[in-house]
């Protein structure tokens, strides 16, 4: 198996580490995982993106034109990359920064509105987990141990206790995304 | 700390590697896409852990002559840098080359020419491999193209540049240096003791002991004649060089009609156009140099006997194409393919050159 | 008397130079760069040198000053803007020429070049933005970051004995016999605004009467470097740059007011 | 008597929330826009209580992006009651 | 001041021929064996003649940017250095080619690596053909092999600099500059005035009118699509420059057997060596690249067509030679004779090596 | 009691140190070079740190100093010397690095590789010979050639107007925090020399007690650059030169006698 | 009629002006002529040489191995330079500097004591002049009357009326030379 | 009564004749020798009149070049004479 991904939004929103947790979860579960920034001053606002690749076999080209899979959190973003997806490939989006909704039948396009979610649940710092869970639900790239594996190797272990409320955001995510 | 299996930026795993492999010395100057380096560094604080030490100097020219100080004093010493810092740096590389200075510099490219832009870009390989400074010298120069040859050409780029007493080079660039990949980090190994490091550089100017002459660095010499024998003495090295230290991967080549030949990021995106290629049907192989300098020229030659065709893929408007003609000699024809300004070529766009510029026409 | 009345063109008091155009500037919000971009608008409009100004944007964070001040530019490479107007003031002499750089920029990679063109007198002003810290590289140490500040090169905190000490240049830039102004100034209220315009008015007006070299150091916040919101930032600087970047005029032989 | 009225124009567009103006009216006219953001995906300013301003110009001079236009008029204290 | 033959060193003769063809002003620092071309501008003051500025630098980094921000305000601008000096104008120099700034770099080689030696040398080859510093650029690189031809050069090359906006080298070496030859020297050409400086230069920043947007000149760009689309400019220009401006001489080429290939003054000497040569009896002829880059790849491959063999003698370990196989491609036997570290190869040894590399064996 | 009575070597009380070797040096007859050169060797050997030493050379005529002491020596590009020692210093802390360096060299090319490393606080030695020209080169402007003087480069005289001021980078080392000690000095007679003799000490003293970096200046003579006789040159020196750069010490915080 | 003639003594003794007038006396006769200096810091002593080739036609190489004339000034020039006579060539000496006389029998040997003659004269400034006077006794390079022309085209105006003297040197010379 | 008698030595070889020596000298016990030159070609410095010389150093130590070797001995007035 072998899933080529592109998460792509506003500087702020976390997708570049939303990615590099998907990956930590691929290595996981040994399989082969490739993190790949859009990168410069991007504290200045503006679009950042990353791509992520988790595949069993060994990857050649970390930098890709078609993707599996497009997770985007803004109108720029999915007006570049959704004519990206391959055809039978997926795209989640999150509806908060979308302004026209996307329009391809060759495709599996999924809604998740996790901004609004994580509003509601006063804590901004899950959106990300919120975002990863519905991914896993339409495509489980990896498996939710395996990003539960990946959250205790990565976070600081003084942040360890902040692990259970990101699965179960993880869980909110699955239980919202929705196809579109 | 044994081997480690961790995700890393390339960037990180030369910060890493750099300690675990002993490393005695960091100087650098921040610049994109390489910062992360000085960072991981800093974050790190190795002069608590190893003794390593690490200094943000003034410039890349500051860097550079650095790097000439500590390794001359025959500790591990390296800097990194990106494309316009390294130019800066060319003075004090040629002064290394001519001094016979083991330091180590890595290049993680952005595209130029001048500030250009901070996306990737291979466009230094000419400046690498033809030294970008002044006089006949050569610099020992590794191309990874995986996270993983960041952090092992590490040692290996301490280990040539000592075995040889030459500067030697690791040139990355930005999708190198920014993406991150699983790596196995190599176990931590001692910084040398003064005894060792006696022992292996009896040329290192750390006090000059009774038993011995003084140790001089220089690279001047005012008498031609002796001028010439220090420069032919040179000339000898690179050639042993040329001779034992060539490297390369070579990857469905046998019985490939056409071949690509790319090395760092450039291969890694070249080995998914072969694949593609290969889907197609086209017997296509990929040669890639592991050592930029030295070229493996022989080595190429030889594989190349008889095929239809070479296309050179590179993230520049064509510099290692001249060595791939400087080896086949004419014998088989060579396209070059190239992208430029930072923008890195996709698989499929690899696959469109072998169709039109080798095979179709 | 409702909004409507008073927005007409007769009732206007304030609005940003015409010199500065209406790119949006790439800066993070709340910069300081901004303010003093808008000071230099302003200046080279009342001097009325709109025509006749070079400016030379660095490598930094203003290294795209260029696209927000509709006047001739060049853009010098790392720390070497003060080579560049050198060159040009001394091929155009009747042009107002001025450099605007970095901490990093000016006091770091480009010592030698700020030290000799200043210690030369050449006829051009340097607008130097102090933020103790390499804004537009992510936040490394600067030489002017202050002992214990932490950036992503000295995370624990700046410690003179792994990283020296802040260099205060613009008070070496005070002692050289080629500088006739050398001034250190803020942006961060109304009052110190208007006090940073009038030293790089007398900064430029003395380079067009050919008095000699001026430096005017404007004493910065970089919210982003810091990870502070804009109005810490501004806090910050005051209870911290302020005591090791002591502002006013550091040397005055202009004899303008 | 005769007062200042003022009003001041945001260039919302412009505006990157950085509230440097918020802080330089002494009179309280401006605020954040609640939940919004412009085209560059910046949060920005509008004046919530513009008949406070007095036109001192205060917030368009510490604006770092140039985005406050301000104006004034000398008005009669009778003529508006 | 008419043309005015004279006896000069070629340092000097740079000097006088700058101010003569109007150059506006000089930035550099001091270095053997060059050192002369600043002190005689210092001796001739032309400030207070031409008006020309002349102004010793604090480094050669900051000439290189001093004759950025001169040419980029569109006057004639030069520096001038060795090998050394030059090593440190890199960065500068890929600025220049990237922001299109027609500045003039004289360099007047000597033996390296690093310090080296102040003896004459040739080994700069790569690093003025090659760029080095960083990204895909090109300098226009002349070589002269005479005082005159230094003289001559000097208006050559700000012509070629200003019709193509780009930077040109003029790369001589410690024999040519140091050496005495009768010379002419160019009538006084007046400095170009304001008005003709804003009609041959609109790009030139002097202040903007009303009737046009701001010139800037930058080399940096971060949307990769924009500066791929420079950097294509920049290599179609250059594509240009290959075509148009290729210059070289060939003397006794149509019979010869075997070809000479030397630039500079290394063609002096093998132009003796042909000399000896022909006494001996052997069909001898002498090809010189007088542009560096573009190299006359095509004009050589013509002429090397049915020759039995072509010796390239350079002042160094290799360096031209590898230009002269590419534009070969295997057609001919190659085969390079070189001295290094300063000495000066007599004409004897030329000749000796043509016997032994190329006719014996 | 003849010569052969009193030329014995228990009488002996001055020959030139061990450490100088028989090489002769290359300097022209009478430059300051040399004195300096003897100086060090003696404070070396007095120090006892023969086998600890690390000289670095400069580009500039005392380039080949390596050849004269017989210590271990690194041979700089110009200007790069405190780099290579900041590099050397920090991997072998318990030894005695020093660098040696003309006033092209530290005060023109390498200003910014000086005033960093003295600014960092290296525990570094930095001897500064001061002749006013570029020896090497064969007699161009320095940074510190004084108003008026004739170099090859200035022959009608320095002039402010065109070249600048003459540059007291000693005066801006003694506002740098790094410094422990700055001093200036000269070798034109014994009394002079055996002062200049313990300010080096001192700066020897000081960067193995790990106090910060120390500069000492030492006021030269290049009569083959000044076009004068190795006296005429001691002359001159003292009449013009000791204006421009006066003696002493600049700044002492070391508590060391 | 081609000359290619190296000329070497001590740095101080002015052998690079020698060079200079004698080659701008063969510019002054409308001849080609190249002069190549040894350089260097010469000022701090060692040997300085110069090469300098006057001709009718083209001069190509202004390095050379051979020498029609050498003039040498000291006993290094000497041994360096007497061995790269070609035969038939001419070898003038001053003995002053000379500890080993030359000994070549398939050349033209000549002595000029311009050092002793120059000290007789109390003027060591026309030392050089002296010597020149030799060269063209044996060896007319260029005219006497060239060499004038040289003299006032090279000196600074006020220095003119040194002259005479110069060319009176020039006499002396010739009458000095004797073979060897 | 006791005095110092000195006595230098020269390395005549290494001097290259620069005569700070002979000016550093109160004795005047050193000169320039006439019209010679050492293997270097530099004029070189002699002791002309040793027996003035006091052990001083003085002109040892002003040497560039470290040509000068300088002895000393102390001794009694009466001894002497
Ligand atoms: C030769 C070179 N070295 C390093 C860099 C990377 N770089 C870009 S900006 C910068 C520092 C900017 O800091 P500063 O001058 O303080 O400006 P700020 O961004 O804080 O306004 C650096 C190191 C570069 N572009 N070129
Ligand atoms: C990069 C570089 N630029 C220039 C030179 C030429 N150069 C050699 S020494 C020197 C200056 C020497 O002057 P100074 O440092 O004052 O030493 P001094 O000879 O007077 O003792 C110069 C410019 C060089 N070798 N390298
Ligand atoms: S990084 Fe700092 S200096 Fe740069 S724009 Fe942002 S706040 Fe301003
Ligand atoms: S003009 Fe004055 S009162 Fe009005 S909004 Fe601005 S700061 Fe407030
Ligand atoms: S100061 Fe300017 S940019 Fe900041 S919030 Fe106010 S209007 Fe917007
Ligand atoms: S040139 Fe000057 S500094 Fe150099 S050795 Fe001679 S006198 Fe000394
Ligand atoms: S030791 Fe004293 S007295 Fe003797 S020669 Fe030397 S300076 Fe003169
Ligand atoms: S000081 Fe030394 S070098 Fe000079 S003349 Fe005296 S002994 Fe000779
Ligand atoms: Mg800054
Ligand atoms: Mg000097």
């Amino acid at each position: 198996m072998k899933k080529e991904i592109i998460i792509s939004g506003f500087g702020g929103q976390g997708v570049l580490s939303m990615g590099k947790i998907l990956a930590y979860s691929g290595l996981m579960e040994d399989k082969e995982v490739t993190w790949m920034p859009s990168y410069g001053p991007e504290q200045r606002g503006g679009t950042a993106n990353c791509t992520v690749i988790v595949s069993d076999e060994r990857i050649s080209s970390p930098i890709l034109s078609r993707y599996d899979i497009a997770i985007v959190l803004n109108q720029p973003s999915l007006d570049r990359f959704m004519p990206l997806i391959k055809p039978g490939g997926i795209l989640i989006y999150d509806s908060y920064g979308i302004l026209n909704k996307p329009s391809r039948s060759d495709i599996h396009i999924y809604q998740i509105d996790a901004m609004d979610k994580a509003a509601e649940l006063k804590n901004a710092k899950v959106f990300n987990m919120i975002v990863l869970g519905g991914l896993l639900k339409v495509c489980p790239v990896v498996s939710t141990d395996g990003l539960k594996k990946a959250l205790y190797k990565t976070l600081p272990e003084r942040h360890h206790e902040m692990i259970p409320l990101n699965m179960k955001a993880v869980q909110v995510g699955m239980d919202l995304i929705e196809e579109a | 700390m044994n081997n480690e299996v961790t995700l890393l930026k390339g960037n990180e795993a030369i910060a890493y590697a750099a300690i675990r492999c002993g490393a005695d010395a960091f100087f650098g100057y921040p610049i994109t896409p390489q910062s992360e380096i000085i960072e991981t560094l800093s974050l790190l604080k190795p002069w608590e852990t190893t003794g390593m030490v690490v200094v943000q100097a003034e410039s890349e020219v500051a860097s550079i002559n650095m790097v000439y100080g500590g390794a001359g004093a025959g500790k591990r010493v390296f800097t990194t840098s990106s494309s316009p810092g390294v130019a800066l740096m060319q003075e004090g590389i040629s002064f290394m080359a001519g001094s016979e200075i083991p330091g180590v510099i890595v290049n993680v490219q952005r595209g130029g020419p001048g500030l250009g832009t901070i996306q990737p870009s291979q466009s230094d390989y000419f400046q690498a491999t033809r030294g970008g400074g002044n006089g006949d010298y050569n610099v020992i120069v590794l191309a990874p193209n995986s996270v993983q040859e960041m952090a092992d050409f590490m040692d290996l780029a301490f280990t040539l540049a000592f075995r040889y007493r030459n500067p030697a080079m690791i040139l990355s660039d930005g999708v190198i240096g920014q993406m991150m990949e699983k790596v196995v980090l190599p176990e931590q190994k001692p910084r040398r003791t003064e005894e060792q490091i006696r022992k292996e550089c009896p040329w290192a100017t750390i006090g000059r002991t009774k038993d011995r002459q003084p140790n001089i660095l220089t690279s001047l010499e005012l008498k031609p004649e002796i001028m010439e024998a220090r420069n032919i003495h040179l000339q000898e090295k690179y050639a042993t060089i040329r001779e034992k230290e060539v490297r390369y991967e070579t990857i469905n080549c046998e019985d490939a009609d056409y071949l690509i030949v790319a090395f760092g990021s450039a291969a890694r995106i070249s080995e998914k156009s072969m694949e593609i290629a290969r889907g197609k049907g086209e017997k296509v192989g990929l040669f890639r140099p592991i050592t930029l300098w030295p070229f493996p020229e022989r080595q190429l030659a030889e594989i190349a006997k008889g095929k239809k065709g070479i296309l050179v893929a590179e993230i520049n408007a064509g510099q290692m194409v001249e060595d791939v003609r400087l080896a086949i000699n004419g014998a088989v024809p060579v396209e070059h393919f190239g992208r430029l300004g930072g923008i890195v070529p996709d698989p499929q766009e690899i696959v469109e050159a072998l169709e039109t510029k080798m095979m179709r026409k | 008397m409702t909004e409507n009345d008073i927005i007409s063109p007769e009732n206007l008091v304030y609005k940003k130079p015409e010199l500065m155009n209406d790119t949006p500037m790439h800066y993070c919000p709340g910069c300081s760069h901004g303010v003093v971009h808008k000071l230099i608008a302003e200046i080279i409009e009342e001097m009325g040198m709109e025509e006749k100004t070079v400016g030379v944007s660095p490598v930094g964070c203003a290294v795209f000053a260029y696209r927000y001040l509709d006047i001739d530019w060049q853009e010098a490479a790392h720390g070497r803007a003060p080579a560049l107007a050198t060159a040009i003031k001394r091929l155009w002499p009747d042009r107002l020429v001025f450099t605007y750089q970095g901490d990093g920029d000016l006091a770091c990679i480009g010592t030698a070049e700020t030290i000799h063109a200043l210690n030369r007198g050449e006829h051009i002003a340097i607008i130097f933005i102090n933020n103790a810290i390499y804004g537009m590289t992510g936040g490394q140490m600067a030489p002017t970051t202050l002992i214990g500040q932490k950036t992503s090169t000295c995370p624990y905190g700046r410690d003179p004995e792994l990283h020296g000490y802040p260099l205060n240049i613009t008070e070496i830039a005070s002692t050289l016999r080629g500088t006739c102004y050398v001034s250190r100034q803020s942006v961060d209220t109304v009052g110190s605004i208007l006090k940073a315009k009038k030293a790089i008015r007398k900064a430029f007006e003395a380079s067009m009467k050919g008095l000699g070299s001026s430096l005017v150091e404007i004493v910065s916040t970089c919210n982003s470097g810091w990870k502070l919101s804009p109005a810490e930032a501004n806090e910050w600087m005051r209870e911290k740059m302020f005591k090791e970047y002591v502002k006013g005029d550091l040397k005055d032989t202009t004899n303008l007011k | 008597m005769s007062t200042n009225r003022g009003a001041i124009v945001v260039d919302k567009d412009r505006c990157k929330g950085c509230a440097l103006c918020v802080l330089a009216c002494s009179k309280g006219v401006i605020s954040l826009a609640v939940r919004k953001v412009n085209v560059h995906g910046y949060p920005y300013v509008e004046p919530m209580n513009p008949d406070n301003c007095i036109g001192c110009a205060s917030c368009a001079i510490v604006c770092p992006d140039g985005c406050i236009e301000v104006y004034r008029k000398i008005i009669d204290k009778e003529d508006e009651q």
